[in-house]
């Protein structure tokens, strides 16, 4: 049980959050209760980023989990209101990486894009004008006739945040005008830069990736955009497109010379860390998992960059607090 | 009426004969087509079902199996342990120091061939040490047979999906009998897991017993003392009719309002008890008590007046009136009901995934405030998992769930046609 | 103290106050041969035994609810309190965990701060546990003796418990309205939020759903407009799968009320009401493995390219089939409810069965098999489970059934498992449109509600 | 039959006994040892009966006895009933309604029925009596429907005081009325017999009255039966009786003969309100 | 009154009239401008009776004359339909039945009543009876009890036929034997009053003589009301009659006068069967 429910404490690690992290945190909880029976397993729920951050930053105390898992970094917004419930302590940690990555079913066309032709195929109104590209033709004439169908995250999922951020807005600041665009008037930019059409050529699949994984198999012609893992997983039925003569792989990833990596965090509630029993091996069994040679890596987790690693590593010891100023 | 108009009428009569026996082999055709049309629609209905039922049993079957590797695990004096620490708690932790998993490990490599222990599932060792545990004799045995997981992988390899290199491994391993799927029972033993070779049910389904349990105690004596009430009771004015409209409203309400509901009120209320089968049951059975209140008014409007008018002509109260006659002979309607309604929150989904039993729940809820997830749920976060082992336990969970709808609503039908009004 | 032991207590002397208010009834009888009892002496005894049990199991629950804090109160004033970190949630967890161990609900401590607070805790809790046990045993007793005082041959004993009773039966019918104001109030405020940044114009009749919950800044209402949500809602529970459901629950109906012999009635109807019980979740798996594939390879097979997996079609047949049974029962209700005379009538004018079943029973039965239909139709929208793993998340407003679409209960689930903050406007569009839906199914019901009402007062 | 039957059971001689009258000439309907089953239960036992063209036949009897029963063989109403079963030969115009190739609508067309509630469609006037024509398709125009439509009402004595309101639907009328549109209705599809079962008990003493009237003047053009549980009613509106008991005609004759003049023990009881 | 009233309305003197024999002794039950009405409509009318206690009295009248409704106000079993009210006096012993602090249930065990359709509860035959004595509290020990059982199931005459199934349930007997159950219920808390609604018309002949002379047997022991639509029952079992009509007793008297000499058109005509 909960362990004295009418106040006090808990006996079990609750984390709450992403749904991309939601498979990592579960490896990490599974091999802690292996590796140590003394500690209960973590109670592990995949709520979405957002949710997660609300129900992380209600309070502190034992009917507030202790762990938020986040696809994108904590919002400002969410650290204001964290702190106007008391959770002022808290510990950021990036525990590796997520790539958005682009793939075709095998034998598909081999497209190969560049964020710049992915913007202009996508972008509800390209450069300001209202998309009309039906074929990869239309949007670069090096690019095959086909039909554009790119299935894609729905927008309420941290995928499709990261294929703005990413891909998107890179594309689109490859135009000086929309780079200028962002000083000027960053509401505008971003209606421009960030938009997704919505003709049905861009088809927000759900949050069900192996559906997407079938619909491209049975669609050569379309294209999926899925977390990186789910390209690793399913390599034996598709395969990830090239961006910018890039390959999604490990190594392309987790140096950012693909451009569709976004990080993967765990905020950890500092007031927690001495009254919940295995909060803190919980937090260590992440580092102890997340090497390159490590469970996560396995599950399709990107690796992340060395020294990312070891600030981590540092930050899973020391438990830095979190300077709210820095986040937007 | 004169002979010159009868005999026009005659002729009309005769006309009008005519027209009827011409008419007659089409309105029969369309008799028949008719009742055809209502033939198929029965025969579709039941084709679904059944086409359900069997999808979902004969993939389901497979779920109940995993891919297991066999080889040999020498013993006689291969490990030095105490055998009195086997009868202690944690004798895994004992084994593992005693050095089990190398043990297995090398066994593995000399009966699968080069890298055979990295074909293992992770801890697969563990199945070993607790057949120790529970048989210490078996340090006696000269060698002992074992069947242990295979990786994901491999698993997948054997299904002829999954990483290419594998699969001449596993096709060999296959060929020499090595490989191979083996009936689970752990899965109805063990809970949730990373691997689809290591998940189990019996977490979910634990999760879900409880929660039935809370629905149960709180919706039935409330519906039941509700329709009562109503039915038997309740003066005609303004309040009995909000009443009324609030249980009939309630009782088509989406569920996921009421998932809404028991985020917004019963987790602001217990917010300690997020996950928990005691929040979960008692936003179902807010949801079934509406149904509870229906069956049970339409089963005590089925006990006939005259039993009624008997007992108070006797002088009985209306209390005793209700408690002595109406309630005992309405209990098999309401009991069915009841049981249609338990039916229904059993396979609710919606509104648990809003109050938090969507979670990774490694070991089966030890009481009803601990974290929990329960069968729906379940089904719908494997249907999600990446790998594609989960697609038979998928179906395997989906069976065991409708094993239980079934055996639920086969007890409704069969109080149903026991207690089928007798008076 | 445990509740366990209070509840058993209190039962346990309700129980000898029951014994005891019976046996004296019986002697009220035994010197007043002639004279009857206004009560049984039954009723005495549950007079009392209700005199003793509530007003102990009310002292007991606001015990159990003050007795931690005066206990918590009395550890504090120890000694070894004053090591305790200040206020915060680790204080409390110490004192929650020594308190475990004193009560014998854990074996040890993880902080070893709190091991100190044990003894203090053991000490405190038999205190207030003797102080609790010995005051419900007081006023258990103080009810009981009231209670045992008052009767006498003529007490109107059955009068007061009966109402007891009925107090009851009332409470248990109000859970109802409680229950629907629960739904209202936990839906009107995020509700009232929502439209405090979302115009309920745009909302209501805007033909745009793009909301974008990782946006920051102004809020563009243009994004919020609803419409093609509620199409896709209507499109897929109240067109698709009614096509499906109402043919062929009419027919069913029809079939199993005119036709079949009562052997196939038995046999048929509970099989018809297992496709009602099936989990929705496992229609939603079916629908997205099976039928929906089979929808879009059908679909290309006939030349619409652009047949998407997750179409309209797939997610409304299934639905449609999970329809069928309640179309068909309410049918069969109604067509049933038609005098037999109605039918007699028409069969010895020589209609066929067909004819009478069309011309007269069906028309007869037209109100209940409507009303029926709009009760189909509110649990048709309100499906959560199909339209999430069969439907999709695009919200087109399209005719093409063969697109995706997506519906109220799924922009719902997404939205509150979704990536967005939880103040942001969509996900605060969640609760508007449960709302929405909330008024829908209860509009849809009155009606329904009405019509059947009607129209059974039309026959009875 | 001289003697007096016991009341348990009937001797085998009663089944070879035809109830018949010599005077009636040649018989619309002729049963002819019609037994009639609900599952095991015979509700009607060995009845012979000739039902004469021009008069207007009742049959009386306690409840129970089976009139109804006998009376819904002779449209094969009874068809139905899922466990009703009848045996024997039922003609009519000399052919037997229960051979193979019967086609009951037909034959149902010929031998209309009127019921013990009034059983109007809940429709309007004027499509309750369309109904009939209408479904045997026996009109071509608009104008013929019409004609069938008016004649049937004023046969029935209804068409006065339904011809404005021939829109308002049937239940909207006053119980009698209804009887009146119900028995409308069956002319309407010009029947050769009509049956009527109990239809004056569901109606006040004015209304009855009234269809009584109808009754007679419809005698003559149809051949009628009704069944009865009011013995004046009978000696009313009927020439010819036959009184029923336990399944069983016990005395068939003309009305004034069965009602002043009974020939047996049981017939006389039941008429002096012995029993029933 | 000696002119014949009018067929629709009676007029206002007809309130006044109280139907009562001179002969009868103090009346057990008193009704006195009685009028019950289901919301707005008035079922009974103004009606002044009194019922002797030694005689079987009778009511009868025509189909929704009133009689049940009148009869069922007299052990308030009216209270149970929601919009029934009654206004007027009904005095048992000379105590006003809905007076304020008038107890039903007491009532009811005084005044007891059997229904038309028998109703025994769905539990063994002595469950059945021995129901009545126990919410009552009327015996101390078992052994009483069974003799309860016993006494009012012989005076029903029923101990012979069921005296070795008293564990059958009672749902399990004959209609007859049913009836006489309830009958026997009704004796077994030892009421002072027994009304009876019809309790003979869903019975055949045999079982109805029968309860006939079981309702002969009780007489003097208990004051009887019958509700009956059949003239001749009332004629055999009573010896008080009162003809209903419209909500009305029209005429009250000796049965013999009333069937042989009664003073009203209107009970003339339906006594003849000119309606009903
Ligand atoms: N559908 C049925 N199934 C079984 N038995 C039936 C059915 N209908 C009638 N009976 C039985 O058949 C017998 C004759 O019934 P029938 O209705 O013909 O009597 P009746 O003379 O018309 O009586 P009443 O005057 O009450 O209308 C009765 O014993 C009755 O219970
Ligand atoms: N519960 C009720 N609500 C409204 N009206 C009623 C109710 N019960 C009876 N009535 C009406 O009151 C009048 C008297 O009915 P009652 O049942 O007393 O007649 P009755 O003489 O017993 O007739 P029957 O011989 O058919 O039993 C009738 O017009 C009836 O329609
Ligand atoms: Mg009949
Ligand atoms: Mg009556
Ligand atoms: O749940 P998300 O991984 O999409 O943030």
């Amino acid at each position: 049980g909960c362990g004295g429910a009418d106040s006090g404490s808990r006996d079990q690690v609750r984390a709450v959050g992403s749904s991309t992290v939601y498979p990592f945190a579960k490896a990490v909880a599974e091999q802690l209760a292996k590796s140590d029976p003394s500690i209960k397993s973590p109670i592990i729920e995949s709520t979405g980023t957002g949710a997660g951050m609300k129900l992380f930053c209600a309070g502190v105390g034992p009917q507030h989990p202790d762990i938020a898992d986040a696809s994108r970094r904590m919002k400002k917004s969410e650290f204001d209101e964290c702190v106007a419930n008391g959770v002022k302590d808290i510990t950021e940690i990036q525990v590796g990486l997520d790539g958005v990555a682009f793939a075709e079913a095998k034998g598909g066309a081999n497209l190969a894009l560049t964020p710049e032709d992915i913007y202009k195929a996508l972008a509800k109104n390209p450069y300001g004008k209202p998309n009309t590209a039906k074929t990869w033709a239309d949007v670069n004439p090096a690019l095959p006739a086909d039909p554009i169908l790119v299935y894609g995250p729905p927008s309420t999922s941290g995928t499709r945040d990261a294929l703005k951020e990413l891909i998107l807005a890179k594309g689109c600041d490859a135009n000086p005008e929309m780079k200028a665009l962002k000083d000027s008037d960053k509401k505008k930019h971003d209606d421009v830069c960030t938009q997704v059409r919505e003709d049905g050529i861009y088809v927000d699949a759900g949050e069900n990736d192996n559906l997407i994984v079938q619909k491209i198999e049975a669609n050569p012609k379309a294209i999926g955009i899925f977390g990186f893992s789910y390209v690793e997983s399913n390599a034996d039925r598709i395969k990830g497109l090239t961006m910018s003569g890039i390959t999604p792989t490990y190594e392309t990833i987790s140096n950012f010379s693909y451009p569709g990596a976004r990080p993967l965090y765990i905020y950890v509630k500092k007031a927690h860390l001495k009254a919940i029993p295995g909060l803190q091996a919980y937090v260590t069994q992440w580092s102890k998992l997340w090497g390159k040679d490590g469970t996560l890596a396995k599950l399709g987790m990107v690796v992340a960059p060395d020294a990312v690693l070891a600030e981590s590593a540092k930050a899973v010891t020391t438990m830095p607090s979190l300077d709210g100023s820095q986040l937007k | 009426m004169d002979t010159l108009t009868s005999s026009s009428a005659d002729t009309l009569a005769a006309q009008r004969r005519a027209r009827m026996a011409a008419r007659l082999a089409r309105r029969h055709t369309g008799d028949r087509l008719f009742k055809l049309a209502g033939l198929g629609a029965v025969a579709f209905s039941a084709l679904v079902l059944v086409f359900l039922l069997v999808s979902m049993a004969s993939s389901g079957l497979a779920g109940f199996q995993r891919s297991e590797l066999r080889f040999d695990l020498p013993l006689r004096g291969q490990l030095s342990i105490d055998r009195d620490r086997l009868g202690q708690p944690d004798p895994a932790s004992a084994l593992e120091l005693a050095g089990l998993p190398a043990m297995v490990d090398a066994a593995a490599e000399k009966g699968l061939g080069q890298g055979g222990a990295a074909l293992l599932a992770d801890g697969a060792w563990r199945d070993v040490a607790a057949q120790i545990a529970a048989k210490p004799a078996l340090l006696d045995e000269p060698s002992l047979s074992l069947s242990l997981p295979a990786t994901d992988e491999l698993a997948a390899a054997q299904r002829g999906d999954g990483p290419e290199a594998l699969r001449p491994v596993a096709q060999r391993l296959v060929q020499d009998g090595k490989l191979v799927r083996a009936f689970d029972w752990g899965f109805l033993a063990r809970s949730d897991a990373t691997s689809p070779q290591a998940v189990g049910i019996w977490g979910a389904l634990k999760g879900s017993i409880m929660t039935m349990l809370v629905t149960i105690v709180l919706a039935f004596p409330v519906g039941v003392l509700a329709a009562l009430y109503l039915e038997e009771y309740a003066p005609r004015n303004r309040w009995t009719d909000l009443i009324e409209i609030s249980i009939n409203n309630l009782a088509a309400v989406p569920s996921i309002i009421f998932g809404l509901l028991g985020l917004a009120v019963f987790l602001a209320i217990f917010p300690h008890y997020r996950s928990a089968p005691l929040i979960g049951g008692m936003t179902l059975a807010l949801m079934t008590m509406p149904v509870i209140v229906i069956s049970g008014r339409n089963a005590i409007k089925a006990v006939p007046p005259s039993i009624r008018d008997a007992a108070l002509a006797m002088g009985a109260s209306p209390v005793q009136v209700v408690f002595h006659h109406v309630l005992p002979l309405a209990l098999p309607g309401i009991l069915t009901g009841t049981i249609i309604g338990m039916a229904r929150a059993l396979g609710e989904t919606a509104p648990l995934l809003m109050i938090g039993m969507r979670a990774f729940v490694a070991s089966p809820p030890g009481d009803l405030t601990s974290p929990a997830t329960v069968l729906p749920v379940q089904i719908f976060l494997w249907s999600d998992e990446i790998d594609r082992g989960f697609i038979e336990r998928t179906s395997a969970a989906i069976v065991v769930l409708l094993v239980f709808l079934l055996l639920m609503n086969g007890l409704a039908i069969y109080l149903r046609n026991r207690f089928e009004k007798r008076w | 103290m445990s509740p366990a032991i209070l509840l058993l207590l209190a039962f346990g002397l309700g129980l000898v106050g029951w014994l005891a208010a019976r046996s004296r009834a019986w002697a009220f009888r035994a010197k007043t041969p002639d004279a009857r009892l206004h009560s049984l002496p039954s009723f005495h005894a549950w007079y009392v035994a209700l005199w003793i049990a509530v007003p102990a199991l009310v002292f007991a629950l606001v015990w159990n609810a003050v007795s931690p804090a005066l206990i918590t109160a009395h550890v504090l004033a120890d000694p070894a309190a004053a090591a305790l970190p200040g206020f915060g949630f680790e204080r409390e967890a110490m004192l929650a965990q020594a308190r475990a161990v004193a009560e014998g609900k854990a074996f040890g401590v993880f902080m070893p701060e709190a091991e100190g607070l044990i003894a203090p805790y053991r000490v405190a809790l038999a205190r207030y546990e003797s102080i609790g046990l010995i005051v419900t045993i007081l006023v258990a007793l103080a009810g009981g003796a009231f209670a045992f005082l008052r009767l006498k041959p003529d007490f109107t004993a059955r009068t007061r418990v009966e109402r007891a009773v009925m107090s009851l039966l009332l409470i248990a019918s109000l859970v109802a309205i409680l229950t629907t104001a629960g739904i209202i109030i936990s839906l009107v405020f995020e509700t009232v939020r929502f439209f405090g940044m979302v115009s309920p114009i745009d909302f209501l009749f805007g033909t745009h759903w793009a909301p974008d919950p990782m946006s920051t800044g102004a809020v563009d209402g243009k994004q919020f407009g609803a419409i093609p949500l509620f199409w896709g809602t209507i499109y897929i529970g109240a067109i698709i799968a009614m096509l499906v459901a109402i043919p062929l629950g009419l027919m069913s109906a029809i079939y199993l009320t005119q036709y079949a012999s009562s052997t196939v009635r038995k046999v048929i109807k509970p099989l018809l009401e297992i496709l009602a019980g099936v989990p929705t979740v496992v229609y939603g798996y079916f629908a997205a493995l099976t039928v929906a594939p089979a929808v879009r390879d059908f679909a290309q097979g006939i030349g619409i390219s652009s047949a998407s997996t997750e179409s309209a079609v797939a997610a409304g047949l299934v639905m449609g089939v999970m329809i069928i049974p309640f179309v068909s029962s309410m049918a069969d209700d109604s067509i049933a409810a038609v005098p037999d005379a109605l039918r007699d009538g028409s069969l010895a004018m020589g209609a066929t069965r067909a004819e009478t079943i069309r011309k007269v029973l069906v028309p007869a039965a037209l109100p209940g098999i409507v009303a029926g239909i709009m009760l189909a139709v509110s649990r048709a929208i309100g499906e959560t489970m199909i339209v999430v793993m069969a439907a999709g998340a695009s919200a087109n407003l399209t005719a093409n059934p063969f697109q995706s679409m997506t519906t109220v209960t799924f922009q719902i689930v997404a939205m509150l498992t979704g990536e967005g903050s939880f103040d942001h406007p969509a996900t605060l569009s969640a609760f508007a449109l449960g709302m929405v839906l909330f008024l829908v199914t209860l509009a849809l019901n009155f009606i329904a509600l009405r019509v059947v009402k009607r129209y059974r007062e039309a026959y009875e | 039959m001289n003697a007096p039957l016991p009341l348990n059971d009937a001797p085998a001689e009663a089944a070879a006994q035809i109830s018949t009258l010599p005077d009636d000439g040649p018989a619309k309907i002729s049963a002819r040892n019609v037994s009639v089953f609900y599952g095991a239960k015979r509700a009607i036992d060995d009845v012979s009966i000739d039902v004469p063209n021009d008069y207007v036949t009742a049959f009386i009897g306690p409840s129970g006895c089976g009139k109804s029963t006998f009376l819904r063989s002779l449209n094969r109403m009874n068809d139905t009933i899922a466990n009703a079963r009848v045996e024997g030969e039922i003609l009519i115009d000399g052919q037997d309604i229960y051979r193979s190739g019967m086609d009951v609508v037909q034959l149902r067309a010929r031998v209309g029925m009127v019921f013990q509630k009034p059983n109007p469609f809940p429709k309007s006037i004027y499509e309750n009596i369309a109904y009939g024509p209408r479904i045997h398709g026996l009109t071509t125009s608009k104008n013929e429907l019409d004609g069938i439509v008016e004649t049937s009402l004023q046969r029935a004595g209804l068409w006065d005081e339904v011809k404005d309101r021939l829109t308002d639907s049937g239940t909207a009328l006053s119980g009698g009325q209804q009887q009146r549109l119900c028995i409308a209705r069956a002319i309407a599809v010009d029947p050769e017999v009509i049956l009527m079962d109990e239809p004056c008990s569901a109606l006040d003493p004015i209304a009855t009255a009234r269809i009584e009237e109808l009754i007679d003047e419809l005698r003559g053009r149809y051949a009628i039966v009704i069944v009865t549980h009011s013995m004046q009613q009978a000696a009313r509106v009927s020439q010819r009786t036959a009184f029923f008991h336990m399944g069983k005609i016990v005395e068939y004759g003309t009305t004034s003969d069965i009602f002043t003049n009974p020939r047996e023990e049981r017939t006389k009881d039941y008429i002096t309100g012995r029993y029933g």
